[in-house]
């Protein structure tokens, strides 16, 4: 049997507070995107598309729904007898002591007896709340080509959003020199994604080190990089080109979903070579009713679409009825749209009945969000109930 | 654990060779996604059977293909779940016995291997979402060694089958063979569920007594000696014997009420998983009264059609009244009505291919699969 | 898809504190057992061989080799779609509070989002870590007949045992009028064996209310039972008859390995309609040498014996070389009993090597026992590294 | 995702006919809970090959039994996994052609399908455990167009066989068939490590010239033209081609280092669970120089012999130098010496039944599986 050459670590713990009722019961890697996804199928088919069989997936908030949705990983080819999907949640170990995750450098921490059992040479942390293709194989044979210690993958931003990131200024080969985390003036817009491959004897001897430190936030970026530098470590920064969003906002979730509707996305989803894997629910395909009419957008199995659809994403199990409109919007799955209903610029939460007439419209600047489980009888404006 | 074993029998014939000679019935595409065998598995799955075994035809490789570990129908289990039934006589393809009997005869030990109290009989070419649990709370009700699941008719339906006549408590006290069944007449979709001691008892005396059709040879000769009951499916079920049939069937779930009825109970009919996106509608698109697939990317207009997964429809490309199975791309301006379209075909753009409602134009494929 | 009818929750988070050695780094339903089994292995084919194919484990202390055992569920048949094992380890949820399960019935309580998510008509609450084998069905349909709100599995024990115990009295219809958790003076020697069966509403009901009341110790036998029997609930007494052993200690593990070596032994791992499933190693059927000598024993996949073995039980991969004798003992996976080592009345755990002449000898009164890893270079007798 | 296509062709001749005309050798169980499939699948699977085709024989009712939906070969996967490569053409079976070409030539299709650098080939009669990165290594490293994997002959080895002349470096420069093979000669294992751009073309020119047999109509011609390597396997390997071969590499295994070899390395070899509880020796058991799986219950003397799953040996009973197959029972004080029993058989109380070194008595089942 061959042994696990990398091992992917997910962390999956994130609550995203500042999406308000999507999050309400679910952690941010199970929120739904693209009329058939959650976030993290971008992450877990990354990990199968690029040849990862063994993943680690670290949970904390509410991680029922996202258990239950990841199971044994069959959706993703990762239910195999020498790898799979592994959920991790924090325990008590034989002190009889246990700590929720600190930070995420903590929460690999607490996980070492588990990269020890699984024992690869390379532990690849990634993060479970981002939409993105890429090819971790690729930024793993940069690692090694650089027989680097560390690598950060990073991407361009603009100069005016760098102080939200970790910057990097690298030397012309791409060794880091420097890393800021969140910087006030960035020098560069060189950002880090947040996704670290690292050798594990390093990796494990920096973590038991930094979980000694009283004064560290136990957190990548802020604490295990700039130790590593400091120690002179060889730490690269591999260069990501491509769609890559971390969708924390209402409106960077909707602003995300409208991308998938140009005409060529930066994100594609029907690429053969690169297919994203999601869970599956037998549903049939879906239905057009004889005054259907849809334009500029993504339609899920199960939907029944009698109205007019345009520019917008409708997911699995949808009902848009006669005469009902659904423009610039998202609509979660099991939601009916009734007879003349009108919708614009919003983010309808699952099995919703948003009732005959009713008239919501986001505004350029807010777009209006239903969390689940909705029924709107009334006419509302603005951002709804979030 | 279940009290049913289940046996599916795919070396249905093969009605429809028009659209591919080497296809069997069971691997026929049906319903923008699935394959006909999937009612069969899926039914059976959804009433809580844990073992089924099918009957492979000869042509096996398209049945294999689509079902391989049977893990979407929950059948890839370490005990139990799903067991292929392979020819394995040269005999039987050099001299084709006539009839199933001797099929059955021949898989006995799986029968008898399974130890559960009943067996479920089924074909491969009926589209319906069946309930066999009440089926078998039926035969258990009414205290019958046989139960026969069948379809009173709503109108002529040509071509040859089994019917029943059923006393109003549902005792069946005559069965035939119909040239054309009719209006109102009772057809026999195939579904049997009777004591497996029962079963492998007939099979066995039946074989060694040279018949060859269960339902003909040997059911109908018990309809006196037996309590043989008829279980009326309620809602749609239509037996594929023909193109005729297949596209009338086909278009029979553009209905919303159909389509509700046969894929979106409780009750699902599960198929092969291929990942697709959700479809993609392009800005010129114009859809109406259609069935799409994952994975479809529309520029044109369909109208009265079933799009397969991964059917590309180039700008200004019209399509009407058929059905385009999977990966299959329409060229810009192209037009088809009535068209039955193989899997993987590439029609040219402009080009104009019409068939009629009696007889829609099929485009087969060339290689097998 | 039928709904299911009856959940079963295995309570597995049990530190297992007086077999020391032997829990060290694992629950105690993960301990080794009977050549190629671990305890909980009971539990489950019990669930797979009653046909309850939806279950939840309730994780706490050091879960990762029991998360890693149990895997996906699929030695048990439990991988299935429509049912499955999910391993429940305590979570944060939306309040950002987090607790520990406190006893057995706050450890069912916290899971109540599962409960409801699987919507099951009966809940099976299970022990992870005893030896038995019982067909649930028969419990349910027991359950069912008396039209109970719950059911007690019990057994008779020995009037001297029984203050160890839950200890019932019924009456003759076996409805539970009274129930004392580990009385000192029993009245009855109808023993609770942790496993009962509740309506899934009343259990719901019931667990809301324990959780609210300061003063309970959130145990089934002690608050839960208690409680229902004084609002007169029917609750009654399911009789269950044969092996049934819950080790605690040593010298009753010990006992239970012994006890499988009788020529027809209480508790069978040979009944066709009663598999034992287990996890699977793929070794190969085990290797006997040209002076190998094996009498009334247990010998596991991989084992290649050489010496001599009486009377003991031999997992997997475990070599005994010419020379050694090993009686009255059990060895735990990948041990090497090398030339000449005498061993009696003993446990040793894995991955250890008995050199070459050492002498084991456990008393009667206790059983000599070695952790894992161990080399045992000298003589050492009585009770071992405990 | 691996480099290597898995492709294994089960059609190998039975050359074990005395023992049950209708298993085909790959199903032939081996080393006390194996069948003999499983050393090409497992070692296919060791290497990391997450894709595997089985060209399946026409008898493939015990195959299809074995591997079911390949879960314990970890090939039950959603994309990638095992691929069952049925006949499916009547001609193959009234007519059938001599040699493999034309079973290549039908699944053509799967290996374009798969997509992959290499396709790594392999029939199911040879006992070893292989370790194919290492050959893909090997391959690479000397740039080869085609690696065949073989093993230098410790002592003659009766049967027809093809042998290899290589340079020291491996280079291949001869390739023949012959009657014996001798002692030193390099007996070719059936593993080919091709290009699968490479195997495409030959295999369709090779069909469409008429050829039948890769190995001395196409593979043997090119020696002069593609750098064929040859790939030294060092350990214990050896080609089932007879009852007499079958049952000296049985015995073999009960040889310690033999044994530890082929099962208890890193890589192991996979096959079918069973879930049968540890073997039980009875106060009366007196065992040496044997293998001994799981399930078995022992009260008898067992020497040098193999005893498969669940077999019993009843009080008194004597087994010596034979093969027990799975689920038979010995009864009381019965003897066998040189047998080779084969699944499910009753040895009757007191039966004495012995064979010798040359020709070991077999006792069939009547029943087919």
């Amino acid at each position: 049997m061959q042994r696990t050459e990398c091992l992917a670590m997910i962390l999956a713990g994130g609550k995203g507070s500042r999406l308000g009722v999507l999050t309400k019961n679910v952690a941010k890697p199970a929120v739904l995107f693209g009329g058939k996804y959650r976030i993290i199928d971008f992450t877990l088919s990354n990990c199968r598309n690029s040849g990862i069989s063994t993943v680690g997936i670290l949970t904390q908030y509410q991680p029922l729904e996202l258990n239950w949705y990841i199971g044994n990983g069959s959706s993703w080819d990762l239910d195999s007898e020498r790898g799979g999907a592994f959920i991790l949640p924090p325990y008590m170990n034989d002190k009889d002591s246990s700590n929720w995750y600190q930070g995420t450098a903590d929460a690999i921490f607490q996980n070492l007896n588990f990269m020890d059992m699984i024992d690869p040479e390379y532990v690849l942390v990634l993060s479970g709340d981002h939409i993105y293709s890429m090819d971790y194989a690729k930024m793993l044979a940069f690692h090694k080509k650089h027989k680097a210690k560390a690598t950060v993958s990073t991407i361009q931003v603009p100069l005016s959003e760098a102080s939200r990131f970790g910057i990097m200024n690298t030397d012309p080969n791409l060794r880091i020199r420097e890393f800021e985390e969140k910087p006030k003036n960035p020098k560069s817009t060189l950002a880090s994604m947040g996704i670290y491959i690292f050798n594990k004897e390093v990796l494990k001897e920096y973590l038991i080190a930094d979980a000694k430190r009283k004064d560290s936030d136990h957190d990548f970026g802020k604490n295990v990089i700039p130790a590593m530098l400091n120690d002179k470590l060889p730490v690269y920064a591999y260069p990501f080109e491509g769609y890559w969003k971390d969708v924390g906002t209402f409106e960077s979730l909707w602003q995300a979903n409208m991308d998938l509707l140009a005409d060529e996305p930066l994100l594609s989803l029907n690429d053969p070579n690169w297919r994203i894997y999601a869970g599956n629910h037998s549903f049939p395909p879906h239905y057009v009713g004889p005054k259907g009419q849809l334009h500029s957008s993504l339609v899920g199995e199960g939907a029944a679409i009698s109205g007019k659809v345009s520019h917008s994403v409708i997911f699995y199990n949808v009902v848009v009825e006669e005469g009902a409109q659904v423009t610039n919007s998202v609509i979660l799955p099991g939601t009916v749209v009734e007879k003349d209903a009108v919708i614009d610029r919003a983010i309808i939460g699952e099995r919703c009945r948003i009732c005959a007439g009713v008239q919501i419209q986001g505004t350029n600047s807010e777009v209006a969000v239903y969390g689940n489980d909705e029924t709107v009888k009334a006419e509302r404006k603005g951002k709804g109930a979030k | 654990m279940s009290d049913i074993l289940g046996l599916i029998n795919l070396q249905c014939p093969n009605t429809m060779k028009e659209l591919n000679a080497k296809r069997p019935l069971a691997s026929e595409p049906f319903g923008a996604k699935f394959r006909l065998m999937d009612f069969a598995l899926s039914n059976m799955v959804n009433a809580g059977i844990d073992t089924v075994g099918l009957i492979l035809p000869f042509h096996s490789r398209s049945v294999l293909d689509h079902v391989r570990s049977a893990k979407e129908w929950d059948l890839a289990r370490k005990q139990h779940g799903l067991y292929y039934l392979p020819m394995d006589e040269e005999e039987e393809l050099l001299h084709p016995k006539e009839g199933d009997i001797y099929s059955y005869y021949k898989n006995l030990r799986y029968v008898e291997a399974g130890q559960r109290k009943y067996l479920l009989l089924s074909g491969c070419d009926v589209v319906a979402n069946i309930d066999y649990e009440e089926v078998l709370h039926f035969h258990r009700k009414h205290n019958a060694n046989i139960t026969l699941v069948y379809k009173k008719q709503d109108a002529d339906c040509p071509g040859e089958g089994y019917v029943l006549k059923t006393k109003a408590n549902g005792h069946v006290t005559g069965m035939k063979k119909a040239e054309n069944v009719k209006k109102d007449e009772n057809l026999f979709l195939g579904g049997v569920l009777i004591d497996c001691e029962l079963f492998l008892r007939m099979i066995r005396r039946a074989n060694f007594g040279g018949k060859w059709k269960f339902f003909n040879e040997v059911l109908a000769d018990n309809v006196e000696n037996l309590r043989i009951f008829g279980f009326s499916v309620k809602g749609y079920a239509k037996r594929i014997n023909s193109i005729d049939s297949y596209f009338q069937s086909s278009m029979d779930m553009l209905k919303l009420e159909n389509w509700r009825e046969i894929f979106h109970q409780d009750n699902r009919i599960y198929t092969k998983i291929k990942d697709e996106a959700p479809a993609k509608y392009m800005e010129e698109a114009r859809v109406t009264d259609s069935l799409v697939a994952n994975g479809c990317i529309i520029e044109g207009t369909v109208e009265n059609s079933i799009l397969f997964r991964k059917v590309r429809v180039g700008r200004n490309a019209v399509i009407r009244n058929s059905i385009i199975m999977q990966n299959t791309n329409v060229g810009e301006d192209a037009v088809l009505d009535y068209v039955i379209c193989d899997k993987d075909r590439e029609i040219q753009p402009e080009a104009v291919l019409e068939g009629t409602e009696k007889e829609p134009l099929c485009i087969i494929k060339h290689e097998v699969r």
